[in-house]
């Protein structure tokens, strides 16, 4: 009987699994989601000194992981993009599940943020003083903005539950929301555009860190433009690798393959074209940028271990170049192991961009009587890092369940019958 | 559903104002002076005092504030008029030796630095400007601090005075910038902060 | 009305740390924490999680050991740290030329420690503590620490305020003359400290002697050093050290 | 943020930062705003259901939007893109007078699909509802044979109360039976005059000024449109439930409701009477 206890909320013609099996696979997730809480709660009660960060590993797991979600939720802002203001309509079958995508990786961002900080209930202080001046004042305009378009876009998903569907005013709202769309689709572009942008600027601007100091253009360094064209490179990426992921785990058809060759292909596009600008900058920073400010870069990687030239190399050639070209060859694309593998490598490409912007930056000395210093994070933070992987497990597996997060679902299940 | 909107409207008024009402009352305790004190009775014609009489510098430029018991001992150690309170502080205070704890209506914040001696010695502004005329005051006004912080109310953005005496600069930090700026002094968060 | 500043010029406050007088005893360190309220350490504290303002690093020059004693820099030229703060918690005053930080405005993200090149902030990572009754020794002149902010060294911001006390009593005009706490309490007069806008101390701190740190990163420190010996010199210049300790 | 806050500049890099900002955020809001007035308005007008029947339609398969000639074999493959209906439609009305259309409406008394029967005295819905002229003028609806038999004996018809405005694709009738609800979409414009006297209608009611017919159903049409809606019908419980099959001679059973589980009957609801 309990398996069935909640059928009326499940839409017409798609198939979920029992509901104990869904608590089942709920209640792992359930119970990270519990220890981290407590994690958060000790850090926002005693101090971040619960954390193995330090005056000078001053961002640690959570920075890097904000960096990363934001960057990989960028399928929300992208796919959006594509689907309302360059019509690509086929990106109608995953919009849903990248808006649920980007909600969770904003939302965890800003919660994993706030824990960070020292002083959280100052938040508003950005807003109240803004210095304009800064990257992270971008960044938290940007954000906040962009988590309300956001929820604002979720807001249609989660009235088309079958449930409240009944209720007409919901349907109307969601109706004249829906008609809407294409301002938040803009809005939220131009707001990504510019968080993603500013969160690569947060460490080109550091002037006083030779290894993240970029070059500008205009007011903003390269990392600028290099952030906001890899989150967009990866956005695709992600959002096949979770319909992939979404499909595997529940056993069931989602998107048609051309869903997929459409995310691939953009993908593999852009991806090529940030390897290229990567390499450029790369190239600049080497010969110019480190150099001039009394910093050979060749000295950064002496260092050797964790953070030598293979880092370089797995950064831009093996999960830049390569999946960018199987991304870009059909008949390799049209493999769905290797499209998504290679939509997974894009995505630890980008992962590993992040990761050495916030910790090999901060790991390298800039002083001469200083030294590489390591740091591993505490059981607290990666509680707290999996409080956020498991909120938006929980929060996509809700969605999955009781929102239409696949339109095609219905469809491809009916066709699959008549085969 | 012009009646939801009225009964909307209505239900937030009311609550509103009770906020309104209830909100400062709730945010500050009123708090007891140890002792009643007249300004007038020792700046005006009988006491012809000045503010500096009382509330002096040091030698090393910091102000002392609200005087000690000895210089109040100085001419009180005998009653000098015919008041009960005089007779109060003196039984209270003077005879048994024990400092009055007297709450400073003006104590600034922790992290506030307010060097008297660059504004009144060498700026020459005047007392009243600040501290508006309680020295003509018959009376101490009611102390009231905050819950939370435990700072007076003046600092904290009253403006006038509960006596009807007019308190013409006002003590917070909007007021400090504003004559700053109408001065045209170079500032910076740290000429007042520490 | 007469303009509270204006007769005040501006001041350049500046230090010149004579390296071949250090002798890395510490003395500076102490000082600048007593003055400052600096809670003594909490038993999981590390060194790097310290609140010292004022560190002094031992500096391998290959034959003796140099000792360095580090603080902010208060740069002067394009401050790294200024210019990243989101909510203006940071302010380079031009009167003095001192960077200030504002722990009440502060929200504790950080950002301005991973922008400072000298890690010269820190923050404070637990609430602070002192033992009973060692508070009744704070400097009344400095606000206490709060947990969850960045601060650094301000030149003893306390000291230069008492010294504008003591001016306007005595009617003195011009930017005031202090010293602050370490290059008081240096044992061997290393520390020096003075107005850049003094020809004299000026001229001391371009000699050909002086140095500064990560100059090449254009920041405009105003902590100059200063040492005879051209191994101490050259091993300043060099990269962080390769695989030590 | 604001230039009465202590801090605030008044110079081009904190003008264009807050400029975007208040821009962004008002647009943001009038965007939210603009749409709720656009509900409230709907609302006040009482087109919910016309927006129901554009969500749901929307949200039908290619299959289920196939065009009522491609059903009967007029057309090639084609898909509904006006909303089933077909009043305004240029390939119906052309279709509407050509002979293989007058062919197929021909045909008068009973006919059968599978067991499920059509009688050609009415015209149908695409939703299993019919409409018959009574001899007053006045319009019958009821569900049809597929429809009864779906709900069965349990399964009762909740109609709207005389006076209720009926329109054509909008939500009229609310189907119930062991808990499940699916939505019947009206068959006619119109004003219910209140239950039908005769056992297979529900409701009886006055058409609208410019009731017209040519978007139902008729004749040979109907017998066509219902051999696929049972293909449809039969390979979706296939896929979910794996139900008996038609293909091999069967009959629709008398009670199809008690035959189904729960889950199958949800399913069959939603895709019998269009509510998805």
């Amino acid at each position: 009987m309990v398996d069935r206890i909640d059928e009326a909320w499940i839409a017409r013609g798609v198939r979920r699994a029992p509901f104990s099996r869904f608590l089942l696979w709920a209640a792992p997730w359930a119970a990270l989601l519990l220890l981290g809480a407590y994690a958060i709660f000790l850090c926002l009660r005693d101090g971040l000194f619960h954390t193995n960060m330090d005056n000078r590993y001053v961002f640690g797991l959570w920075i890097f992981l904000d960096l990363t979600v934001i960057a990989l939720g960028a399928g929300a802002f992208f796919t959006g993009f594509l689907l309302y203001v360059l019509r690509k309509t086929e990106l109608k079958a995953v919009i849903n599940s990248a808006v649920v995508i980007g909600l969770v990786c904003y939302s965890g961002a800003v919660l994993i943020l706030a824990v960070d900080v020292g002083q959280p209930l100052r938040a508003w202080f950005t807003f109240y003083h803004p210095n304009v001046h800064s990257m992270l004042t971008e960044v938290t305009f940007c954000i906040t903005c962009y988590l309300t378009v956001l929820l604002i876009e979720y807001v249609p998903v989660f009235l088309k539950n079958r449930r409240l569907k009944w209720k007409p005013s919901m349907l109307v709202f969601e109706y004249h929301l829906h008609k809407v769309m294409v301002v938040f689709a803009l809005i939220g572009t131009l707001l990504s555009f510019f968080h993603q942008g500013s969160l690569g600027g947060l460490f080109g601007v550091l002037r006083g860190r030779p290894f993240a100091f970029r070059e500008g253009l205009l007011i903003w360094p390269s990392t600028f433009f290099l952030f906001v064209l890899s989150a967009m490179a990866v956005g695709p990426s992600f959002v096949a690798l979770t319909t992939g992921l979404a499909e595997k785990i529940t056993g069931r058809r989602l998107v048609k393959n051309e869903v997929y060759q459409t995310l691939g292909r953009i993908s593999g596009k852009l991806l090529l074209a940030y390897v290229f600008f990567k390499c450029l900058d790369t190239l600049l920073w080497i010969n110019q940028t480190a150099p001039e400010r009394g910093f050979p870069a060749h000295r950064f990687y002496e260092y050797g271990g964790a953070f030598g030239t293979w880092i370089l190399f797995a950064e831009i050639a093996l999960l830049g170049l390569v999946p960018a070209l199987i991304l870009l060859k059909p008949e390799w694309r049209a493999r769905r192991g290797l499209l998504l593998g290679a939509a997974a490598m894009a995505c630890l490409g980008v992962t590993l961009n992040r990761f050495v912007f916030t910790i090999q930056t901060l790991a390298l000395p800039t002083m001469p009587f200083d030294r590489l210093l390591l740091y591993w994070p505490s059981w607290q933070e990666f509680a707290a890092f999996g409080f956020v992987v498991a909120y938006g497990m929980l929060v996509y597996s809700f969605s999955y369940r009781y929102l239409t997060l696949f339109p095609q679902e219905r469809e491809l299940a009916m066709t699959e019958a008549r085969r | 559903m012009i009646r939801t909107g009225i009964l909307f409207l209505a239900g937030f008024s009311v609550a509103l104002s009770a906020g309104w009402w209830s909100v400062p009352r709730l945010l500050y305790r009123t708090e007891p002076q140890p002792a009643q004190f007249s300004h007038i009775a020792h700046t005006g014609e009988k006491g012809g005092m000045s503010c500096e009489d009382c509330h002096s510098f040091r030698a090393d430029g910091t102000f002392a504030g609200i005087p000690k018991l000895e210089t109040c001992a100085a001419c009180h150690s005998a009653p000098m008029g015919e008041t009960q309170a005089e007779k109060d502080f003196i039984a209270r205070f003077v005879e048994p030796g024990v400092e009055p704890e007297w709450k400073v209506y003006s104590r600034q914040p922790d992290n506030a630095w307010f060097p008297h001696s660059a504004h009144v010695l060498r700026g020459k502004v005047a007392c009243e400007k600040c501290h508006g005329e309680i020295g003509k005051s018959d009376r101490l006004p009611v102390y009231r601090v905050h819950r939370f912080t435990g700072y007076p109310e003046d600092v904290m953005g009253k403006r006038a005075g509960p006596l009807g005496l007019k308190r013409a600069g006002g003590m917070r930090m909007d007021d400090c910038v504003a004559c700053h700026r109408q001065n045209r002094i170079e500032h910076s968060c740290l000429d007042c902060h520490k | 009305m007469r303009k509270l500043g204006a007769e005040n010029k501006t001041a350049r406050y500046a230090m010149l740390i004579d390296l071949d007088r250090c002798n890395g005893c510490g003395a500076c360190m102490v000082a600048c924490a007593v003055e400052n309220n600096v809670p003594p350490p909490q038993p999981s504290a590390t060194p790097r999680t310290g609140l010292n303002w004022l560190r002094v690093f031992r500096l391998n020059t290959g034959g003796r050991d140099a000792f360095i004693p580090v603080m902010c820099m208060q740069c002067g030229d394009e401050t790294p740290c200024q210019s990243v703060c989101p909510q203006k918690a940071v302010e380079f005053d031009p009167a003095t030329g001192i960077v200030g930080q504002i722990p009440e405005r502060c929200l504790g993200c950080r950002y301005c420690m991973a922008a400072c090149p000298y890690q010269a902030r820190v923050f404070n990572w637990w609430d602070p503590q002192w033992p009973a009754g060692m508070e009744q020794a704070l400097n009344p002149r400095v606000s206490a620490r709060q947990r969850g902010t960045v601060e650094k060294c301000n030149f003893c911001h306390g000291r230069w305020q008492a010294a504008l006390e003591k001016a306007a009593q005595d009617g003195e005009s011009g930017p005031v003359r202090y010293t602050p706490a370490c290059a008081e309490a240096c044992p061997a007069q290393a520390i020096r400290f003075g107005d850049l806008n003094d020809e004299e101390f000026a001229a001391e701190c371009r000699d050909s002697g002086a140095f500064r740190l990560l100059e090449s990163l254009g920041t405009g420190p105003k902590v100059f050093y200063r040492t005879s010996r051209a191994e101490v010199r050259e091993a300043t210049r060099g990269f962080g050290e390769v695989k030590r300790g | 943020m604001f230039p009465w806050v202590y801090g605030f500049e008044w110079n081009a890099g904190y003008l264009i930062f807050l400029g975007v900002f208040f821009t962004v955020a008002l647009v943001v809001a009038g965007t939210v705003l603009a749409a709720l007035w656009r509900s409230f308005r709907t609302v006040r007008k009482k087109q919910e259901g016309r927006v129901y029947w554009h969500t749901a339609f929307e949200e039908l398969t290619p299959e289920e939007r196939r065009c009522r000639h491609a059903i009967t074999g007029e057309l090639p493959e084609r898909c509904c893109d006006r909303e089933f209906d077909c009043r305004g439609c240029r390939i119906h009305a052309r279709l509407l007078y050509s002979d293989e259309a007058a062919a197929h409406a021909a045909g008068s008394g009973q006919a059968e699909a599978c067991g499920v029967a059509v009688p050609l005295d009415r015209y149908y819905h695409r939703g299993h509802t019919w409409v018959r002229e009574a001899e007053d003028g006045t319009l019958l609806v009821g569900l049809d044979d597929l429809g009864r038999r779906l709900l069965g004996a349990d399964g009762t018809v909740e109609t709207p109360p005389a006076g209720a405005e009926l329109r054509v694709n909008e939500p009229a009738f609310v189907a119930r039976r062991n808990g499940v609800e699916a939505r019947i979409l009206s068959p006619v414009d119109g004003t219910v005059l209140g239950p039908a006297s005769d056992g297979e209608a529900l409701v009886r009611v006055r058409p609208a000024e410019d009731f017209r017919t040519t978007h139902l159903l008729r004749g040979g049409e109907a017998v066509a449109w219902m051999r696929h809606e049972l293909d449809r019908l039969q390979v979706a419980l296939a896929a979910s439930c794996g139900a008996a099959s038609l293909a091999d001679g069967g009959a629709v059973a008398e009670d199809l409701g008690r035959r189904l589980t729960a889950r199958e009957f949800d399913t069959a609801c939603g895709l019998a009477f269009l509510d998805v």
